[in-house]
């Protein structure tokens, strides 16, 4: 099709003075393959836009150089505009002659202007349709993980109107929230927090449970994800429009950190909330209970969150003393502060070292000496029991999962937030999330806010019937590709992946509702296989060598 | 005009640079223009030909300006525009261009002082060259 | 030298070799001094080839000048600078000149010399070095050829006992002593337990072969952590550095002679293994002093 | 697949000088995966020898093309049999064997390397590659647990170790490279069969191929 090109100039109510628009027509009508020009004031009001419409449609403009204001603002507005015209969408190319050109620049700026028009026209030539399609989106959810956080997504995603299927790999939904004692200062007891949002997970016609059950694949993309779901020995594949991870953690008392291996007196979390909940099973009231944190790994929230609240129930329900030898205890958590604020008033007292406490055995108690920084002394405590720290680790599973979703994990091998300042939730690849526990940095106010924003962005994510997407806007030439992997390594979005187009030859295809149209594979594709309509290379280069033409 | 050879040709992330330097027009804050300005939809699409392709057509300097370090839309982009900028360095340098003719630019969306500073900067680099 | 040091393996309760480095160029009169010197001290001079990859005189020529003094020479030969060809060539060579006894060495990398754009040879590896020898002193070579007038070569070998990992050593260290070495002349040593525990693991594998510990002279503090950093399978221990580092200024070398000796004797009177092949790189006219200070 | 490296901008200028007309050729096979000579390297150089030349001032001009396979005589012939017409000389982009069919087919024009041929190699990650095969003509993977010795050793020792293997088991030359006789040993250690690695191996065949190297198919 011969290329004929219609520039449309706006002088934005002739308020751009230092540009020579007269000027500018008439040398812009010499370009090559340029069949109309026209300047108006008001190109983005209706009777600027109804000009334009009937000067494509006479002079069978088939491409559209707008010369007006940035297309930050009116693109959209044009772009309809040529559909109206019965154009493609993408058959515009806008020059930015006042942000970038008038308003940027002290006196004339004509040449300028000139060559920023030229820039448009080179690449308008290139301009290729790009169609949009609807696809049908996958309503249906994957929550993995069934403790207290997946059940939370699945009844917050069912409250939006989305049915969830709920994977665990334990044989029972629950969880590590049962290993909390208590909240300080709640009156509700984990163990009735767990089983009432069980009882909602089993009662809610929207959430199929599936226990014992893990997933062992996972393909395709935001919208339409295929997964295979092994229970026992059976396997089946399903779909899901997006996909929860809410994995959770694992605590680890870390032999290195305490040379005397955990025994008797040395004790877990999990055994002092044993105590707690039955006290009197204990032989004698422990007098004086010992916490030490800050060892294995400062400024975690979630060892803190146990010791201040155990510590508590200590104080409140055996009475003994009770002692916290800490580093820098992190309270940024909502409510730690008060908490820890709390277990002052109490009596619990702090001890702050810098280096870490000598643990030794002294007449079957625990001997713990450190030197207190505040005190600028030795401590010597003789405890019944310690309370060893317990370090936050990713669960069994976590590497293999994450190379099987080709997700990235940070130096802990926790998930981490895709861009916490933009996107919180969402993970690299769309419309998987991950919440709580396996991103390795919880508390309940933060695991309460991932859960409610993941399922508020998958709500959004799936919201229309059909969705909308620029089909093959990025595109790989199938004949071009050399199945060299070098995009689908690069792609920050996980989505390309290698497919065979008609059996015969492996090559690279982009998804289009997983890709974020950044193009980076283009750029970095050495067998120059991979087209971005609107940023071609030729497109690209077209603008290029506008600036080295003689006007 | 500042002189036909004398020409920057500044690629723009559409996320940060390019609103930037209309927030700048906006603003009235001048700058030299014999910047141009093309728009990419990430630091991550420019690629080393573009680069090259630009200086062989005349420019005499080039900026690659994309999002804050950390806070690219797409993750890598801005940390792979900022190898290959070195990539292109030396393969200018080969080839006799002064490897300070090529820059990686990083704007956060309210930075339009400092893509004025970089463009002056450049724009001086290349008058003094 | 009173006996051939195939005898003196054999009759010996301690066996003393001592390192003849060749020098660069054609000017041998330094080491010939060195080998005056050692000649009668020592069972046998061992004279490297090609050192470190560094282009030099040659082994076998340097054998031959120990020939002259009357000494009895030892001929290091690597794999790394001759093919099969070659190497059988030289050897009939040195035993038509009498130089009959051989160490079969892998040789260093060309990387860590001084010719570094030289093509590596490697043609063969040190165990089948080994075995080629003894194909040799069968009266044949490597294809099978009749050799008209045999050789008997006495044929050593060497092994690195303070290598980390030390397991896939002693895997070759095994095949060595099966291919049959007369001696193993090991890399240096300074932590003798951990070569107590090697010792123990070449006498279940052979107890016939004789062992000569390696003794490289320290030469003060900085050496001994350069060689902790950069020279593969030799470890000082912490302990040594700071007794040399403790030494006043300018006395490291008489320090470096006294853990010398002190080493020599303990491995002598312990009876750790047969002998010792001491290294003195560079400093041959200090040897003298290191064995009189180990008692020798 | 066979790696490559571009050579320095220095050199090549060096071989085409007194040409003034030059078509550059790429290959869409090994060397465009390992990112070395296919149709974006064709573009890169030819941009820098444009840039060069032109700061020089005598511009050269620059033909590009990229062959879908160069050591493929046919195809070589298909894609630039016109553009050579139009050339002084050729720039090839392809290995060795890529730039040796050039010469043959266009026997009248110069044809220069701009590539190196280093290996037969594997990426290990993105935008790196290691060497994985010499090309000895006598396999013997099966014994050393899927590991070559004969280049992924410095020495291409088929008996063990040398006793240069540094710390940790890396290599004397480079600590950065692993020990390929201790990752033998790690491997056949994990699979129970050490005792191939006991095994002493006679001297290597170095004729296994004769150089230079022929195959013919067994049947036709």
């Amino acid at each position: 099709m011969q290329v004929r090109i219609g520039i449309f100039i706006c002088n934005c109510g002739k308020s751009l003075n230092n540009i020579d628009f007269p000027k500018v027509k008439e040398r812009v009508e010499k370009f090559q393959d340029v069949v109309y020009v026209d300047l108006s004031p008001t190109l983005c009001l209706k009777e600027g836009r109804e000009g334009m419409l009937s000067a494509i449609r006479e002079r069978d403009v088939n491409r559209v150089v707008i010369a007006a204001c940035s297309p930050e603002l009116k693109e959209n507005v044009f772009g309809k505009a040529l559909e109206e015209a019965g154009l493609n969408y993408n058959f515009l190319s806008m020059a930015n002659i006042r942000e970038q050109c008038s308003w940027a620049h002290e006196g004339d700026v004509t040449e300028k202007a000139l060559e920023l028009v030229r820039m448009a026209a080179n690449k308008a030539r290139f301009l290729q349709p790009v169609e949009k399609k609807d696809i049908s989106v996958n309503k249906e959810i994957l929550v993995v993980g069934g403790g207290f956080s997946g059940m939370k997504s699945a009844l917050e995603l069912s409250g939006l109107g989305l049915r969830t299927t709920l994977v665990e790999r334990e044989s029972a939904l629950g969880g590590k929230l049962g290993e909390f004692e208590g909240f300080y200062g709640i009156e509700t007891t984990p163990e009735e927090m767990l089983s009432s949002t069980r009882k909602a997970v089993e009662e809610n016609g929207d959430i199929k449970v599936l226990t014992s059950a893990e997933i062992t694949r996972v393909e395709g993309q935001a919208g339409d994800f295929t997964v295979r779901i092994r229970t026992g020995e059976k396997q089946v594949s399903q779909s899901f429009g997006a996909i929860i991870f809410a994995t959770g953690y694992v605590t680890k008392i870390l032999p290195q950190d305490f040379e005397l291996k955990p025994e008797v007196n040395i004790i877990s979390q999990r055994k002092l909330v044993d105590m707690l909940q039955a006290p009197e099973r204990l032989e004698r009231r422990p007098g004086t209970i010992g916490f030490v944190l800050d060892v294995s790994d400062e400024n975690s929230r979630l060892p803190i969150l146990f010791t201040l609240n155990n510590a508590l129930a200590v104080k409140e329900r055996l009475g003994s003393e009770v002692y916290v030898f800490c580093k820098s205890l992190k309270v940024d958590s909502e409510g730690v502060e008060k908490l820890y604020r709390e277990a002052r008033e109490r009596g619990v007292v702090f001890l702050k070292f810098e280096e870490k406490p000598r643990i030794s055995k002294e007449d079957g108690r625990v001997k713990v000496e450190a030197r207190d920084v505040l005190l600028g002394e030795e401590v010597t405590l003789l405890c019944d029991f310690l309370v060893a720290e317990e370090k936050v680790l990713p669960p069994e599973g976590t590497e293999a999962l994450s190379s099987m979703l080709n997700i990235r994990t940070d130096s802990r091998g926790f998930y981490q937030d895709e861009n916490v300042h933009l996107y919180p939730v969402a993970s690299e690849r769309k419309g998987i999330f991950f919440v709580a526990g396996c991103k390795g940095d919880l508390d309940f106010t933060r695991t309460s806010t991932d859960i409610s924003s993941a399922a508020m962005s998958i709500y959004k994510l799936l919201s229309p019937e059909k969705a909308i997407v620029e089909v093959e806007k990025v595109k790989v030439e199938p004949e071009k590709c050399r199945a060299c992997l070098t995009c689908v390594r690069v792609c920050p979005h996980g989505a390309i992946q290698m497919v065979r187009v008609d059996t015969e030859k492996e090559v690279a295809k982009i998804y289009d509702h997983a890709c974020d149209g950044c193009g980076i594979c283009a750029a970095i594709c050495p067998a120059k296989a991979i087209r971005f309509e609107g940023y071609a290379d030729e497109q690209i280069l077209a603008e290029v060598e506008a600036i080295g033409e003689s006007l | 005009m500042n002189g036909e050879d004398n020409k920057i040709v500044a690629f723009c992330c559409e996320h940060s640079a390019y609103p930037v330097a209309n927030k700048a027009g906006r603003m009235r804050l001048h700058y030299p223009d014999n910047v141009r300005i093309i728009c990419v939809p990430c630091a991550g699409r420019v690629d080393v030909q573009h680069i090259l392709k630009a200086f062989e057509k005349g420019a005499a300097g080039v900026l690659v300006m994309g999002c804050q370090e950390g806070a690219c839309q797409h993750l890598t982009g801005n940390t792979r525009a900022k190898e290959r900028v070195k990539y292109t360095e030396s393969l200018l340098k080969e080839v006799g261009i002064d490897g300070g003719r090529v820059r990686m630019v990083n704007l956060a969306p309210d930075m339009a002082q400092r893509f004025i500073d970089e463009v002056k900067e450049m724009a001086e680099k290349i008058e003094g060259r | 030298m009173a006996i051939q040091f195939r005898e003196a393996l054999k009759t010996k309760d301690f066996i003393v070799t001592a390192e003849a480095g060749p020098v660069k160029g054609a000017n041998t009169e330094k080491v010939q001094g060195h080998i005056e010197l050692l000649k009668d001290r020592v069972d046998a001079l061992n004279v490297t080839d090609n050192q470190s990859s560094v282009m030099r005189y040659p082994s076998l020529g340097t054998c031959l000048l120990v020939k002259e003094h009357g000494g009895e020479p030892i001929f290091q030969v690597t794999c790394r600078d001759r093919n099969r060809l070659a190497i059988q060539a030289d050897l009939l060579f040195a035993y038509s000149r009498g130089v009959d006894n051989v160490l079969c060495l892998t040789g260093d990398s060309i990387d860590v010399g001084d010719h570094r754009e030289a093509k590596p040879v490697f043609d063969l590896d040190s165990t089948q070095l080994i075995h080629l020898v003894h194909t040799l002193n069968s009266g044949k070579d490597m294809v099978g050829n009749e050799l008209d007038g045999g050789v008997d070569f006495c044929i050593g070998a060497s092994a690195t006992p303070s290598a980390d990992p030390i397991e896939p050593q002693l895997v070759k260290f095994q095949k060595k002593l099966d291919a049959g070495v007369d001696f193993i002349q090991t890399q240096a040593i300074y932590d003798l337990d951990e070569f107590k525990r090697f010792m123990e693991h070449a006498r279940k594998m052979n107890d016939k072969t004789k062992i000569l510990a390696g003794i490289v002279l320290l030469v003060g503090a900085r050496m001994a952590a350069f060689m902790n950093e950069n020279v593969p399978g030799i470890f000082v221990p912490q302990y040594l550095i700071d007794e040399l580092a403790q030494a006043p200024k300018g006395t490291g070398l008489s320090k470096g002679i006294e853990i010398a000796g002190r080493l020599i004797r303990q491995i002598r009177e312990e009876e750790i293994c047969d002998g010792v092949h001491i290294m003195a790189i560079g400093r041959e006219e200090r040897v003298p002093e290191i064995l009189e200070a180990a008692g020798l | 697949m066979i790696i490559a490296k571009r050579k320095p901008l220095e050199e090549i200028k060096n071989m085409l000088s007194g040409y003034k007309k030059i078509l550059v050729v790429g290959c869409r096979t090994c060397v465009t995966i390992c990112w070395a000579g296919g149709e974006k390297e064709v573009g890169i150089l030819s941009s820098q020898l444009k840039l060069a030349s032109s700061g020089e001032g005598n511009e050269l001009s620059i033909l590009e093309a990229t062959v879908e396979r160069q050591c493929e005589k046919e195809m070589v012939i298909e894609e630039l049999r016109d553009k050579v017409q139009e050339v002084e000389a050729i720039l090839s982009m392809g290995c060795g064997a890529g730039a040796q069919t050039i010469a043959e087919i266009f026997e009248e024009k110069p044809v220069f390397p701009a590539l190196n041929t280093t290996f037969i190699g594997m990426p290990e990650a993105e935008g790196v590659w290691v060497e994985k095969c010499g090309t000895c003509g006598d396999c013997m993977l099966y014994w050393t647990g899927g590991i070559c010795p004969v280049v992924r050793c410095a020495k291409g020792l088929l008996n063990g170790p040398c006793g240069g293997t540094r710390k940790g088991g890396k290599c004397e030359i480079d600590p950065e490279k692993d020990c390929a006789w201790v990752l033998i040993y790690r491997r056949l250690e994990k699979q129970g069969r050490l005792d191939l690695m006991r095994k002493y191996y006679e001297p290597k065949n170095y004729r296994a191929v004769q150089r230079p190297g022929r195959v013919e198919a067994a049947t036709a």
